[in-house]
């Protein structure tokens, strides 16, 4: 069982955390999870999310939140990585990458991780707007 | 015992300011914080409510005394991802 | 709302799917399983798995799983990638990119698409022993 | 009327071939055509009985008529992905 927890500044490259790790067979499941910002909130432009995290409390939760999400489901592993600091529309504000012998654990267990961030880790985002 | 309280996200951009700082006995509980915080800022009534302490980068029950010199944040209303 | 699938020889490689199409800003979740394959079975270690799939059913029936998806739970697109012949132990066999305005519609969608998938689309896999 | 059933999978591993033959009236439903399989090889009753019979490519109910020409298969316990 492994654990990665990485706090990034601005948006999350595309290649990051892709590494074919099922390679050693143990893995039947990999699930990747990208969070995007999204070009309109409340029917208005923005120009991105400025996010910001209280560290290292934010990777503390992060990394404590892994270990249980990944003991109580089983997986194989569990890495997650998070911006800090603006990004645009379209960028990549997060991705959540769970390794698992089968789908339905990395399934479950991504959703639990997901929902418990955003309730637990402390994390902020403000918007930006176009206008601005 | 002045104990400053860190904010954040939208408790800071409401208070307009990154911390606040609040007057408690010694031995006051994190319970006892919150609400010296809401007395202090009533415009952070709802983020104290709705939110938790945390005391050196732990969330802290609310019955948990603070000490001088522990870093004390007011953690609400998250939402990274 | 767009809906691709794909039959493909050999197992699926890693770039295949991984197009950053959340630029446009309308995706605000991303998320790609992966389905690979493992290197034991009841415990005898496998040289990988055959799929079989009998087309133009399979495709016919992916395409039309995937439309009842998309449209059942709001999202924005959907593409599979099915493999067919062998694929070794540690390849994908199966990918499944879910595009969403947000994470919960995509969980689940993907959580129905897979399901269904084993459930009612004509493909088959067999096991190739590695002492075979 | 003589109707070819396709195999696949375990199916046709069971019975050895990718096909098997069944002599049915004409004017023979999905349910008769199913229930001829099992009666040619009886070791794929437990296959007839977990699947379903797909006519030119489209699953077909039990009701349906099969006619000479109609690509029938038998699609029982697939396992992709």
């Amino acid at each position: 069982m492994s654990v990665e927890i990485h706090i990034v500044e601005g948006p999350i490259g595309a290649e990051i955390g892709r590494a074919p790790a099922t390679a050693d067979g143990t893995a039947g499941a990999v699930l990747v999870f990208d969070g995007a910002v999204r070009a309109l909130e409340d029917g208005k432009r923005l120009r991105g999310l400025e996010y910001e995290a209280y560290e290292p409390m934010a990777s503390r939760e992060l990394k404590r939140l892994a270990e249980e999400v990944v003991a109580k489901h089983g997986l194989i592993g569990l890495a997650c990585w998070h911006s800090r600091g603006l990004v645009r529309v379209g960028g990549c504000s997060m991705r959540v990458v769970v390794r698992s012998g089968h789908r339905a654990a990395a399934l479950a267990g991504m959703g639990e991780f997901i929902d418990r961030l955003k309730r637990d880790v402390p994390v902020w985002k403000r918007a930006v707007w176009a206008a601005d | 015992m002045e104990v400053r309280v860190l904010l954040f996200g939208p408790a800071a951009s409401t208070f307009g300011r990154g911390e606040v700082w609040v007057r408690v006995r010694d031995g006051a509980t994190c319970r006892e914080v919150l609400e010296a915080v809401t007395g202090v800022a009533p415009t952070l009534a709802d983020h104290a409510r709705g939110g938790r302490l945390a005391v050196n980068h732990e969330f802290a029950e609310a019955g948990r005394v603070v000490k001088g010199g522990d870093e004390v944040a007011l953690i609400a209303m998250v939402s990274g991802g």
